[in-house]
């Protein structure tokens, strides 16, 4: 049979970001700003390549070097260490425009900003910050988080990868799991136990070279999820580390916490967006989609799905802008993230999905957007705490009892 | 049961006593198929987003094309219970598999069955039974996905036959169909009482077929675009006793039928996923399946599988009684694949950061479940089916 | 069916088809007197806070108490199934209704016939089947709802028989009952081993009930608190068979198979109150039964509902054969229970404004139905019971 | 068998607000002092009498001079026509307050305030406001509102009522549905058509008083909901009005719908009021209640329904607000409020639902509040537009499709 040109689905006009309840009027013309300029980079860089680099399986790295001009690494990290200083509002809109095009993609850009350039900024020494931190923010060196392991993921706490100190340094042995930007991670920032195997208070972070003797990275393919970003395992087989290696303000299970308090914040924006991105694939199918002699636009049950959409959004929005103002204003606490990031992923989970089948047949085409975001986010759902964990710690903050296990 | 390697399927209320012999050692070889020789290789399928031929004849062996036809045809005969037990079984491994023999059996052999004069009956069906031949099913056009009433698609009648033209989207099997069931429109545009069905060899001059690439779902099955230039055919291409958009809507039926079943076998190999691993994964110093959340996530999955477990079987008995009534299809259809979307979801939920890795089932399920929830009358068509045989009054 | 005034249930699965000539009779009996009997009534029942006791001999007359339990007793000596159709039935006209004949059959004669001794049964069974005596099941206390092992009323034994001591909570029939079953520890309080019944007259001495006033749900049905101080029996007011917390449990696995019966007939009449409203109310100048979001509401209840006939069905064909275990029944009380809360919503929601008057029934079945959901195991224990016996592992 | 004294639920805490997110800090102090004042009041005056008035059905009709002393009643009517001016926000606290008690509570104020003073404010000729609204005010008069007939619920526009002009006024004939405060209302604000049947151009507003000639109220008895509330049927049998009674800026469906706005615009605040009781009673009961030996505070299933009641309050508390703000710059769009009167009503039936199943056996007696809520949300979310009309009115702003029939 000869081959004959693909029948390709209506074109769509270019991305609306919907704003139902007038959330922009809340935003200063710099976050404007700032969000156009990422928005305008995504639209121009990112999103002709996404789904080939989907299917493919492949982190766009060339565009690191373009992600970093616009600072978009480390946006909080200040001028000083070569980050642009810029406020927890402006890096959650960054997030949530990186979303837009892909989970895996913001994905990069939080671990790179909220696990690597983060503890060092807060728990290293001068000598580190100065020598990593710029760096980083020019994506010459990229970075990966090595806390989870693989029978530990939401109890790390029960780590047993270990550092042994030494005469002239450390140890390093174990295993990590589940970090991303791996494979092409220039240093690791690697939690272990510096004390015994039940002790949670000895646990320090370490700045681990990758190239050292005795690390080795295991790509993690075959993935249904975040296709565009780069997970991995990491092995330390007794890897010798120099004193200076240790992140000296680190200390306790609460170091590593803390970074995860900041991706989850990123987190919350991100879903967002691409939640936002689902939701107006699907308004401009539903205008565009004959069926029975109408858009189908026009019956009940679209848009019953649409009002639905944008009634979780527009919660979204505002969830993560209060929790930006609370974090620019210091008070922003561990549940109160929690709950917005539970809500956030959850209700993205939900518009991707409804998106998808909106969108019919041809929402399981690649060339459409919402079943890709609806595969990513079912990755967001899990990883940074699950929506169960984080349904357990504003249990615990409401109810002041702890119930884990 | 808990932690045992081998797949026991999922039987909370004793069903199993509801099944004859022969019923249960259909459903009990189909298993046993598909655990050694589908789910080896259905991974690397997916990933590789290809459906593996090589399974055909194996499947053909076990009777599984048009299970529920005479014999006097080379099949099977089976009763529809069996069948459906069959579909169950195949979507167990995987929707594209089950998809396969959904379109061979009830959407190419059965109008055939149904619609064919005995020539084309006594020519084709032991072919498409034996898998010698394989069929696809050429209805659903670009701009008609629930609407079919509306195709363009035209054929022709000459002196000596037909003249199709037109482009079907949406076909199973189509790029490496033999033969197509071809429905098309004999008189004007606007006239859905002048629809009939075609069998077209696919090497007919004219007749293309192209694979749809970048599929997100049903990775492991083939999906095509046809497309029909001055396709001639012979007189008796057309399926004689075809006539209006009836004759496809009975198709559709058939398929709807197996899909039911089929969407159970997918949240069962969901759930014993999810209970295995519940039970052996320890978090916080014991397994996950002892903490409440995941208990409840399981009581859920557990209750919604045996209910449609049952909706299966007595739709399935119906059918025996030629009582199966479309709407009764549109309510099994519509509530099982939803139910397996969810359990397909709170399973991978379940599996952690492991459940996005093609190691597991659970989320290739999720994927492929999206598929069937749209195909064969969306989840809304039918709620529009449903609201319309409850209350006698057309929304659509 | 439409419009028709006559309620004819709801049957879209040909679910009659497996129903034997007896059942079908004795569900159209009581469904006949529900509508005679009942629904004419109940409107002001509720309202006022009354339970209709007029009604009481003519439902002893048709054989409701018991049912299930031989004839030998006086009893109908119906099969599960029969009984079931029975709970069905009466709920579909109040869930306090079918609330009386739970707790006379299920949690008063079923002890007395399961753990009694045969003068007890002699004595007992026929009266309570002609409804000459009503009988209350104690067992819950005010701080030991979910956990009745760890009760604290106690029956202390002297020399010429027993003495109780201890308050029960939310007893239905309490403060109409002539008898109650009375659970309690005859040993340490932390034994709960020591737990036996007793056949307790409520006019012994020391014995007094009071009716829980104030009531947002279940306002056609008496809820009552029970208190025992220093109340002396005779020796032979203890069941003798009875031993254990299970002895209890046993009783509430009955009454909670009456149960999920009961959830099906309060979605029926939901369901077809909404529907019957839906082809009559006219809005935007069509029937509001015409519009998708409503089609929508309708094809999700039935088909909540027809799954759930089916899980009941087979539920009670399992109990025929000895095997309807105490996870199967609560999977199906957790089931039917939930999904005619949801049924109730939505049916109210259908209706409009019209939905919160007296008139209509299913706010009254709304209302009603939380505590069903509560009671007999709150929906959550039976995710727990359902959980540990997927897992094999405890969680409450 | 003799009585006994009953055994009585554990008394629980005074009501705290829940504010996870701390949303009190957009608020400013005044409408905090606005908030506590109408909180005390209801604690001290409403609260010890609602389930007694519930039971037997009746409006505490003796409070209303207390509540119009409080400016509860048109807030936000200027000082010069007796009301206290004050901002939409304050309006919608004061609606808070007031459902945290009880929606039929919350009913009255809301038809006094958006349904009767708001349209002789927006309609009115200067005498009418002159001699009405201080009345309102005081509480002195009261009003209800007739637009819902019988058979035109959803579809005012279809409405029969209709006002003959004559030589000397109006004749006013028909049936009018639904009208809270009937029976004890002073006047009746009725909307009727001055012209033709289908003509809904034609239709007008009018000051009914209630003890006119031919004018019959209906109370509307046993229900399961807002028996608070003084539910009523109107008939008008040939009342003869004069011509001064008519609303003289009033025109078209359009002047009653922007009556609708406003209430609806209160029901946004009071639904969120009636979720945070409900919330508040359920986690002060599950940390109380002890079963297996532990609170049930401490269950994972228990901490899941707070956790989900607790992030859908935030989000209605994030809506309420910015609706209130956007109100108060004037740029507040119907299809907004929409979106806040679906999910604000829609999760506070659900947060009734789930606290009320919570509380268990205890949470269907009249004690507790949880259930009397669920109870009268189920009018809130039909009245003022239910859910499915809310759901395509959403529908129609997002696509610019109407879908109604």
């Amino acid at each position: 049979m000869k081959p004959l040109a693909p029948i390709h689905p209506a074109p769509l006009p270019d991305y609306t970001a919907v704003d139902f309840l007038d959330v922009d009027s809340l935003l200063t013309p710099e976050e404007k700003a700032l969000r156009a300029r990422v928005r305008a980079w995504v639209d121009a860089r990112l999103m002709p390549i996404i789904t080939e680099c989907h299917f493919a399986g492949r982190f766009p790295g060339e565009l690191v070097p373009e992600m970093a001009e616009l600072g978009l690494l480390g946006p909080t990290i200040p001028a000083v260490y070569g980050g642009p200083g810029r406020s927890g509002v402006a890096y959650g809109i960054i997030m949530q425009e990186l979303e837009r095009c892909d989970s895996g993609v913001r994905s990069f850009a939080s671990v790179q900003s909220s696990l690597v350039m983060y503890p060092i900024w807060a728990f290293g020494s001068e000598a580190q910050k100065q020598h990593w931190l710029p760096q980083l923010a020019q994506g010459t060196a990229i970075g990966c988080f090595g806390l989870t392991e693989p029978e530990y993921g939401s109890n790390p706490a029960g780590m047993i990868v270990r550092a042994t100190e030494t005469a002239d340094g450390w140890l390093l042995h174990g295993t990590k799991k589940w970090l991303s930007n791996g494979p092409s991670a220039t240093i690791a920032i690697v939690w272990a136990k510096t004390g015994d195997r039940d002790d949670a208070h000895s646990i320090r972070g370490f700045i681990v070279p990758t190239n050292l003797p005795g690390v080795t990275v295991h790509r993690l393919d075959d993935k249904h999820s975040l296709r565009v970003s780069e997970s991995s395992a990491m092995t330390f087989d007794q890897v010798k580390l120099p004193k200076d290696a240790l992140l000296p303000e680190s200390g306790g299970l609460k170091s590593p916490l803390m970074c995860l308090t900041q991706a989850r914040f990123g987190i919350v924006w991100g879903s967002l967006g691409a939640a936002m991105a689902c939701f107006d694939e699907a308004l401009q199918y539903a205008k565009q989609r004959e069926m029975f002699g109408k858009p189908i636009a026009q019956t009940q049950l679209q848009q019953s799905r649409l009002a639905d959409m944008v009634t979780k959004i527009t919660n979204g929005q505002l969830l993560a802008l209060q929790l930006g103002r609370l974090k620019d204003l210091g008070t922003m606490t561990p549940g109160q993230v929690s709950l917005a990031k539970r809500y956030n992923v959850d209700m993205a989970c939900d518009v991707a999905r409804e998106a998808r089948r909106l969108l019919g047949a041809n929402g399981i085409l690649g060339g459409w957007h919402s079943m890709r975001h609806m595969a990513n986010l079912e990755s967001v759902y899990t990883y940074e705490g699950t929506h169960d964990m984080h349904t357990l710690i504003i249990g615990q903050e409401l109810t002041g009892l702890p119930a884990y296990r | 049961m808990a932690g045992s390697a081998e797949y026991s399927g999922v039987d909370f209320y004793d069903i199993d006593s509801l099944l004859s012999e022969e019923e249960r050692a259909v459903r009990d070889t189909v298993r046993q198929w598909v655990d050694d020789q589908l789910i080896p290789v259905i991974g690397d399928c997916y990933i590789e987003g290809r459906f593996p031929k090589q399974l055909i004849p194996g499947m053909a062996e076990l009777g599984l094309f048009g299970a529920n036809l005479p014999e006097e045809y080379g099949c099977a005969g089976l009763n529809n219970v069996a069948y459906g037990l069959i579909m169950q079984e195949l979507e167990r491994g995987d929707s594209g598999i089950r998809s396969f023999a959904s379109v061979q059996g009830a959407l190419v052999m059965y109008p055939i069955y149904a619609f064919g004069s005995d020539e084309q009956k006594q020519h084709w069906l032991p072919r498409l039974a034996q898998g010698t031949d394989i069929g696809c099913f050429g209805l659903t056009e670009p701009d008609y996905g629930s609407n079919p009433a509306g195709m363009i698609t035209t054929a022709r009648e000459t002196a000596d036959g037909w003249v199709l033209n037109g482009t079907k989207m949406w076909i199973t099997n189509g790029s490496q169909a033999t033969v197509a069931i071809i429905w098309a429109k004999t008189g004007d545009v606007d006239d859905s009482s002048s629809i009939r069905g075609f069998i077209v060899p696919t090497n007919t001059p004219g007749f293309s077929g192209k694979d749809q690439k970048g599929k997100l779902s049903l990775r492991a099955s083939d999906t095509s675009e046809l497309h029909m230039q001055d396709v001639h055919l012979p007189k008796d291409a057309i399926l004689p006793k075809s006539g209006g958009i009836k004759s496809p809507l009975m198709c559709l039926t058939q398929a709807r039928y197996g899909i039911a079943w089929g969407g159970v076998g997918a949240a069962m190999a969901c759930y014993d996923e999810a209970r295995r691993y519940a039970v052996t994964r320890v978090m916080f110093g014991k397994p996950i399946g002892q903490t409440q959340l995941q208990q409840e996530r399981l009581a859920n999955m557990l209750t919604e599988i045996t209910k449609a477990q049952l909706l299966a079987l007595q739709l399935g008995r119906l059918k025996d009684q030629g009582k199966a009534t479309p709407g009764r299809v549109s309510l099994a259809k519509r509530n099982n694949v939803n139910i397996a979307c969810d359990c397909a979801r709170e399973a991978r939920r379940l599996l952690g950061a492991n459940g996005i890795l093609i190691e597991y089932h659970s989320m290739r399920h999720l994927a492929n479940l999206e598929s069937v929830y749209t195909y064969e009358g969306t989840h809304d068509m039918h709620s529009l089916i449903l609201g319309q045989e409850i209350t006698g009054l057309p929304a659509y």
